[in-house]
């Protein structure tokens, strides 16, 4: 436990406006297990990055073994004994198990495959996280996320490694495949490797690691080896640098019968900016009703009522159906049984562009690839969805295009040269902001938000939160998708959880406590013991 | 503003059509001439129609690509001259009737991409085979002559005020109207959100699968107008109008600045590509350069093209 | 790392839902149906194809008629074995026909001119071998599309065989009178011999070597791939500098077939190539493949083009038939990724 | 920027170094520019059908010394593939290049029609050579020898290699060839007339390149074995057949002749693989071209029999058809194939 492994100093890394890493210095030592915790955008996946060689520090220096490294490549971080399981699954859906554990470091003379050699280990690494050993026929392409998850974890483990880096590898396993994942780890620890996690999961830290680091905005700013919640949570949060976006771990606003925001929200500009507030009549009417909705092997027999006026959550983990339940609402995925009303009357999913003529809006979860349109200006991604409200032959009517974008920008405050700035040049909260304006402009009675602020900047992200309440109190029923517990805590007026694709719990109201939620969201709603999480990670705007 | 002038394909497609009509009268003595200038035109005419209808599969995205163009081209020939001389119908309803056959051949390149998800590289290379099998199939190997030809010439061999009637009547008009349909209208605007994202574009409401296989039904109906336009001009119908074509117009839609990649790309900029490509083409045939040193030479064009382009964007782990 | 010994697997997780829904199962027998019908397809086509043309001409299944379907499509086969690798890469390549007829411009004036065979040989071999890597380097580093940059080279190319023919046929002897096609070793002709054995060769580099798997690696998911550590524009160069090596060898055959090269020798090749790759059921999106799909996929047109003519079929229908196949062999793929992505419950 | 100025220059650079070294198919006796040097400013052009096969070099040939001879302006260019419609892009860039007179070996005879109007009508003097436009506005029709001559020579020699008994084939080049066609149908109808015992097989196989050309050979070789002869009808197509027959060890067993430049075919003619060739002497009908565009120029009236100084024999012309007529075809064989340069 003397010689760390791998050590970092003074990591600094930073990707065009955001500042990822701010002079981080960590160290794994042998046989040692270190969670590394944080929210979203904290810097963890850099870090981790950077250890695997995807990203390079800007500064700092990194020992492996007491020796200076520096790795350029994934492969020199590879060579030199560090394995990392991304959170991203990077693997090759046409190719065989077996061919997707051995990639890139295949059992050869020569560059000749020695395949019953690879066949007979495989068996073996399969069976130690108890995976039956036929799956290595298999095409990858074919198997469960879990099982995708676990090959790649077996992969990383049989790579003969020193240092195993592991992002957030329980998000979509069960726990018995949770269980043997740490019991890997554990052999694999007292062979005298470094195992590093990156995790949301309160309830296996304890199970998971012996020493908790905690990231907050790039910087690392607490280590700890006490599992305590409270304590991490207090790290991680570190509130002072965004009172406006204030996380109450434990109250909860409860704002049902009231019109108009509670917290800050009275003196908030955008509020009283965004659109008309006439529509207040319409409060609690159920705009979007679902029942007994099902999707084979995705979601099974939900029921959701989202009424007007009121922000709606959804909470789920990563693959628990959130995002899918969303798509089938909207046609682009099926309904295999349920019923949809929309407005009171029957209502059959046909896809974005006939939900958006009936009023119901959808802002997609990842922003990059299913948001944005990349190669057009701000004012064509922001006027798309609405077009036939400047255009009634066909031919666009600029002059009304120019005004409507010009309203929106001014509304939500979004940072633009204008009109004509590429989309490309806005920060990731601008965009989101012209995303979000595409779908107001379409007079919405329904708006279906998926992580709306996944990867945004904290004062961004505020403001996005004002402006998902004033939508709210205009009229509009907003259901919001999200699994970061602060925002729903914050916003929602009701929080549905979903576990592995089924509805466990409908909190209103006080009901709304993190642990509720949590137990939900686990599925564990007979272990009553603490379990908290910050919600899963995505460091997107990092990357970009 | 100014970097955004120098940054614009077009302004250095500009650059290099002057530079090449400098070089050209330099060469050819006969290059400057008005009868030759126009000449020059009249030729770009049918390839120019054919690069208009390439740029808009182009923009489409989704690797859209159409090597059927030159074969759609010469079964349309076909159809037209199967009208006007086996059933005797007057060549301006044989041509509407081709029009109508190119869009349809057109369009079933764009329902099986669509449909099927198939890439469409594969998809036209298929009927590439069968349109030009096809054409040669159904006109027995030979050319169809003999339909009525007076009036119909009108489009390939008469001229308003000098110019030839196929560029201004029929080229010209139909780039403003692409660049109109491109810029101002909500299908243009469809088109460009789905080459740029063809996911965003379907969650904003963008019709994503209508919108691709109308552009792959006007390549099909401009590769028509070329036949038509063939047609009148050699007053045959050729079941090998179009052999060849698809490089040239594919090249010209990629000079004028359109990304392979789909959503980037501009009418004007494939006008000028066509101007200078004819520039060029002209110039040398005037200097006595053989046709087939003008074929390498638009390769060359090309690539050289493609890397001031590659420079400038990141580059694609895969091709 | 030592293995502690493990229990045998206790739990297996499920990939399939273990309650079975009528959609998810149809789904999957569907699916399985169309998987058998594209892993069949191409040899049903090829029986019948064979047993059509055997019914509609007495000459077609002899000895003598195989060995000229064989020899005439050698130089195809050996294309078409290097370009599949590209196409696994999810690359293509058009420029690879008047490829052929540039480095057998060089063959046969080699031959004109009375050089040593060996030198020919190893001329057109390093000839294919620049343009390989020529067509590599614009694509691989300097990230040009696959398809502008090779259409691109096919021009140039074409462009150069006519300016080095100059208006001259050259008339070739072949490089080696085994590459003739009268050659036989124990009553097969040579060059079919040479074909099965590049064809073997790069089967088995494919299945069975690292750098094979590479090639998968890098056509399934490219930056998976850098992240593994391939060194993927090593790779996908090397397959260009391969499929240059095997251009090379083609034209000594191509030269040696027809004899004599012309300003457009060899471009007819291009499309064939082509259609012989994906008709095998290469998908030209990347990640699958083998040769041996190309190699049924190349016997099945070079049996066409030769059945048809026996058949009394006019040569004009050749395209037809071609076209109809290539779209019949995408159509079946596109069909089995829509429905396995209707089961993956993915949005793109 | 700049470096789109510098790949500007780089295409112009290839543009003008392409140019400048036009020692391309295109010729030029003469200097066309500047100097009248002893030559009148008489400017004449012939477009062939496809640039620089030994075909049309030898009618350059015989173009270029009937140009010195008369000592005007000689230039001959034509597309790179046989497409008609190339073809007359290159008439209409001649013409715009104000050449006194014009001669042009139509692929197509229909669509060159307008194009020769429009030169006919800005002054030009046009001719067709080597193929005809009939319905053209041509002033004359320099014929190598008639379509029916030639037709019934080849199917001559192919019979007397034959003969005069069994099945034969035909490989010809591309379908929309008028000339091609014509030959052949004439050499059909001989063979209808004079040999009733030869029998055409697998009708009239169409190719584009010498490499289908030959695997058409081959096939119909397999396909009926007891061929005993194959008619190849253009320069492409010749050594593909050839080549089918050496190929299959079938020399002796099937006769081929065809129409082919006697270069194209010496190879094969040595080897055997080839009994004969039918065409003419394209050198002499490049001469008689230039002379008769000499003739329009300078309005100089065609007799019904000419005495052209460079020709040997004396070349008739039919009023009616307005057709000036080299002479018979010339039959090409091992013997005196060496003879001709083209």
């Amino acid at each position: 436990m003397t010689q760390p492994v791998l050590e970092a100093k003074d990591i600094s890394k930073r990707f065009g406006a955001t500042q990822a890493l701010d002079g981080v210095s960590f160290r794994i030592d042998a046989s040692e297990r270190v969670a590394v915790m944080g929210e979203n955008g904290a810097g963890k996946s850099t870090l981790m990055k950077v250890f695997a060689g995807v990203h390079q520090a800007d500064s700092g220096t990194l020992t492996l073994k007491g020796e200076p490294f520096t790795p350029n490549s994934p492969y020199e971080a590879i060579l030199s004994g560090i394995s990392t399981v991304y959170q991203e699954p990077a693997f090759f859906s046409h190719l065989s198990v077996l061919e997707n554990l051995y990639m890139g470091r295949q059992r050869s003379t020569i560059g000749w495959l020695n395949t019953p050699a690879m066949r007979r280990e495989g068996q073996e690494l399969l069976g130690r996280l108890a995976l039956p050993g036929k799956l290595l026929r298999r095409l990858m392409g074919e198997l469960s996320l879990a099982e995708q998850q676990l090959v790649l974890i077996a992969r990383a483990v049989a790579a003969d490694a020193q240092v195993l880096i592991l992002d957030e590898p329980t998000s979509i396993l069960t726990d018995t495949e949770s269980e043997r994942l740490f019991t890997v780890v554990d052999e694999l620890t007292a062979d005298g490797v470094g195992v590093c996690f990156i995790t949301h999961r309160f309830d296996e830290l304890e199970r998971m690691a012996d020493r908790y680091v905690v990231l907050r905005d790039g910087k690392l700013v607490g280590e700890t080896t006490d599992a305590d919640r409270d304590g991490l949570l207090a790290m991680m949060g570190g509130r002072e640098l965004a009172p406006n976006a204030a996380m109450s771990t434990s109250v909860t606003p409860d704002r049902v019968g009231a019109d108009s925001g509670t917290v800050d929200q009275a003196a908030s500009p955008s509020q009283a900016s965004i659109g008309s507030q006439t529509a207040t009549a319409d409060h609690d009417q159920v705009v979007l009703r679902v029942r007994g909705a099902s999707l084979e092997s995705t979601f099974d027999d939900i029921d959701l009522d989202v009424p007007a006026g009121r922000i709606t959550g959804l909470y789920g983990l990563v693959g628990a159906g959130r995002t899918e339940l969303a798509l089938s609402i909207l046609g682009e995925l099926g309904l295999d049984a349920g019923t949809v009303e929309f407005q009171g009357k029957p209502y059959t999913p046909a896809g974005s562009r006939a939900a958006l003529t009936r009023g119901i809006a959808y802002l997609p979860e990842d922003r990059k690839t299913q948001g944005l349109l990349r190669h057009m200006t701000v004012g064509e991604n922001l006027s798309v969805a609405a077009m036939s409200s400047f255009t009634s032959t066909g031919v666009l009517e600029l002059g009304k295009e120019r005004s409507l974008v010009a309203r929106w920008i001014d509304r939500m405050k979004i940072k633009t040269t204008g009109h004509n700035a590429a989309i490309t040049s806005l920060s990731g909260g601008n965009q989101q902001k012209v995303l979000l304006a595409r779908l107001m402009a379409t007079q919405p009675k329904l708006l279906i938000l998926d992580e709306p602020t996944r990867g945004i900047d904290v004062a961004t992200k505020a403001e996005i939160h004002r402006d998902i309440h004033a939508l709210a109190a205009q009229g509009i029923a907003v259901l919001l998708i999200s699994s970061e517990m602060s925002e729903l805590l914050e916003l929602a007026d009701v929080v549905h959880t979903l576990h592995e694709g089924t509805m466990t719990s409908t909190l209103s109201g006080a009901q709304i406590t993190e642990s509720a939620v949590l137990r939900g969201a686990t599925g564990s709603l007979a272990d009553a013991v603490s379990t908290s999480t910050v919600g899963s990670e995505s460091e997107m705007g990092a990357i970009s | 503003m100014i970097s955004g002038i120098l940054k614009d394909r077009r302004s250095a497609l500009i650059v290099l059509i002057i530079i090449a009509i400098v070089a050209m009268s330099l060469i050819s003595p006969y290059f400057l001439q008005i009868n030759n200038l126009l000449t020059l035109l009249q030729y770009s005419a049918v390839v120019g129609v054919l690069a208009l209808g390439q740029v808009m599969v182009i923009l489409g995205g989704g690797g859209g690509i159409d090597l059927s163009i030159g074969s759609t081209m010469s079964l349309s020939s076909v159809v037209f001259g199967l009208a006007a001389v086996n059933y005797g119908l007057s060549p301006w309803i044989a041509a509407v009737i081709a029009l109508v056959a190119g869009a349809g051949f057109g369009t079933i390149n764009g329902l099986l991409i669509t449909m099927l998800n198939l890439p469409p590289l594969i998809v036209t290379l298929g009927t590439m085979y069968l349109y030009s099998s096809l054409a040669q199939v159904l006109a027995g190997g030979v050319d169809i002559t003999g339909f009525d030809r007076e009036g119909f010439r009108t489009i390939g061999q008469m001229s308003v005020a000098g110019v030839p009637f196929q560029v201004l009547c029929i080229l010209l008009p139909l780039g403003a109207v692409m660049a109109f349909v491109t810029r101002r209208t909500a299908f243009g605007r469809n088109v460009y959100a789905v080459g740029s994202n063809d996911v965003a574009a379907r969650l904003a409401g963008v019709p994503v699968t209508r919108t691709r296989i109308s552009l792959y039904a006007i390549s099909g109906g401009t590769a028509a107008l070329g036949a038509v336009i063939t047609a009148s001009w050699l007053l045959n119908a050729k079941s090998t109008a179009g052999v060849g074509l698809e490089l040239q117009a594919i090249t010209i839609a990629v000079l004028g600045g359109a990304a392979i990649t789909g959503g980037i790309g501009r009418i004007s900029g494939t006008l000028l590509a066509l101007v200078l490509v004819a520039v060029l083409n002209n110039g040398l045939q005037l200097a006595g350069v053989g046709s087939t040193y003008q074929i390498g030479l638009l390769g060359a064009v090309l690539i050289i093209s493609m890397l001031v382009r590659a420079r400038g964007q990141s580059k694609t782990l895969v091709a | 790392m030592s293995a502690p010994a493990m229990t045998s697997p206790s739990t297996t997780p499920s990939p399939e839902a273990p309650d079975p829904s009528s959609a998810a199962q149809r789904d999957a027998r569907l699916l399985s149906i169309l998987r058998w019908i594209q892993q069949l397809l191409m040899p049903v086509l090829l029986v019948v194809e064979v047993i059509l043309f055997t019914v509609l001409s007495p000459h077609f299944m002899t000895a003598q008629n195989w060995t000229n379907i064989a020899i005439n499509s050698a130089d195809l086969a050996l294309i078409a074995a290097g370009l599949t690798l590209i196409v696994i890469m999810a690359g293509i390549d058009v420029s690879t026909g008047f490829a052929v007829g540039l480095i057998g411009w060089f063959v046969a004036t080699g031959m004109a001119d009375q050089r040593s065979p060996i030198l020919v040989l190893l001329t057109a071999l390093l000839a294919g071998a620049v343009l390989g890597l020529f067509n590599g380097l614009l694509t691989v580093r300097l990230a040009i599309p696959s398809i502008v940059a090779t259409l691109g080279t096919s021009a140039i190319f074409q462009t150069l065989l006519f300016a080095l023919w100059n208006s001259t046929d050259v008339f070739a002897r072949p490089v080696f009178p085994w590459l003739s096609g009268q050659s036989r070793i124990a009553g097969f002709p040579t060059v079919a011999l040479l074909v099965i054995v590049v064809y073997l060769i790069l089967h088995v580099v494919l299945s069975r070597t690292v750098y094979g798997r590479s090639v998968y690696a890098i056509g399934s998911n490219a930056e998976a791939a850098a992240l593994t550590g391939i060194k993927i524009g090593r790779v996908r160069l090397t397959a260009y500098l391969i499929l240059g090596l095997l251009i090379g060898l083609a034209a000594c055959l191509y030269s040696a077939r027809i004899g004599v090269v012309q300003a457009s020798s060899g471009g007819e090749l291009t499309m064939l190539v082509i259609s012989s790759v994906v008709v095998g059921g290469t998908s030209i999106l990347g990640g699958e493949g083998s040769v041996l799909r190309t190699l049924g996929g190349l016997v099945f047109i070079a049996v066409l083009r030769n059945g048809v003519v026996l058949a009394g079929v006019p040569s004009l229908w050749n395209g037809v038939m071609i076209g109809v196949v290539i779209l019949l062999a995408v159509g079946i793929n596109g069909l089995v990724v829509r429905v396995s992505r209707r089961q993956r419950r993915s949005l793109t | 920027m700049k470096k789109i100025t510098g790949a500007a220059a780089l295409i112009i650079a290839g543009a003008v170094t392409l140019a400048a070294c036009s020692n391309t198919p295109t010729s030029t006796t003469g200097s066309p520019d500047q100097t009248g040097s002893g030559s009148s400013d008489v400017k004449v052009a012939f477009v062939s059908q496809v640039e620089g096969i030994p075909y049309f070099n030898g009618f350059k040939t015989g173009g270029e010394r009937a140009a010195a001879d008369l000592s005007i302006t000689y230039t001959q260019t034509g597309p790179a593939k046989a497409d008609s419609t190339e073809q007359v892009k290159i008439l209409d860039g001649l013409v715009s290049q104000q050449y006194d007179a014009i001669a042009v070996s139509p692929l197509d005879p229909t669509s060159i029609n307008s194009s020769l109007s429009a030169a006919a009508s800005a002054g030009v003097k046009i001719a067709t050579s080597d193929a005809d436009a009939p319905e053209s506005e041509r002033a004359v029709f320099v014929s190598q020898a008639s379509d029916e001559a030639l037709g019934s020579t080849v199917m001559d020699e192919l019979a007397k290699a034959m003969d005069g008994t069994g099945q034969f084939g035909i490989v010809s080049g591309s379908a929309d060839t008028a000339t091609f066609n014509n030959w052949i149908a004439a050499a059909q109808a001989q063979q209808e007339a004079e040999y009733p015992d030869m029998e055409l097989v697998g009708g009239i196989r169409y190719t584009t390149d010498t490499a289908q050309a030959l695997q058409e050979a081959q096939n119909l070789m397999t396909a009926f074995p007891d061929l005993k002869g194959i008619i190849a009808v253009p320069s492409t197509a010749i050594p593909g057949v050839a080549q089918a027959v050496q190929n299959g060890d079938a020399i002796g067993r099937v006769a081929v002749t065809g129409f082919g430049s006697p270069q194209t075919s010496g190879e094969f003619l040595e080897s055997g693989a080839m009994t004969s060739t039918v065409l003419w002497d394209v050198e002499d009908l490049g001469y008689l071209t230039v002379w008769a565009l000499n003739q329009l120029v300078t309005e100089t009236p065609f007799e019904a029999t000419n005495e052209v100084p460079g020709l040997d024999q004396p070349v008739s012309y039919d009023e009616a058809t307005k057709t000036l007529l080299l002479g018979e075809p010339t039959v090409f064989t091992k013997d005196n194939y060496a003879d001709y340069d083209f």
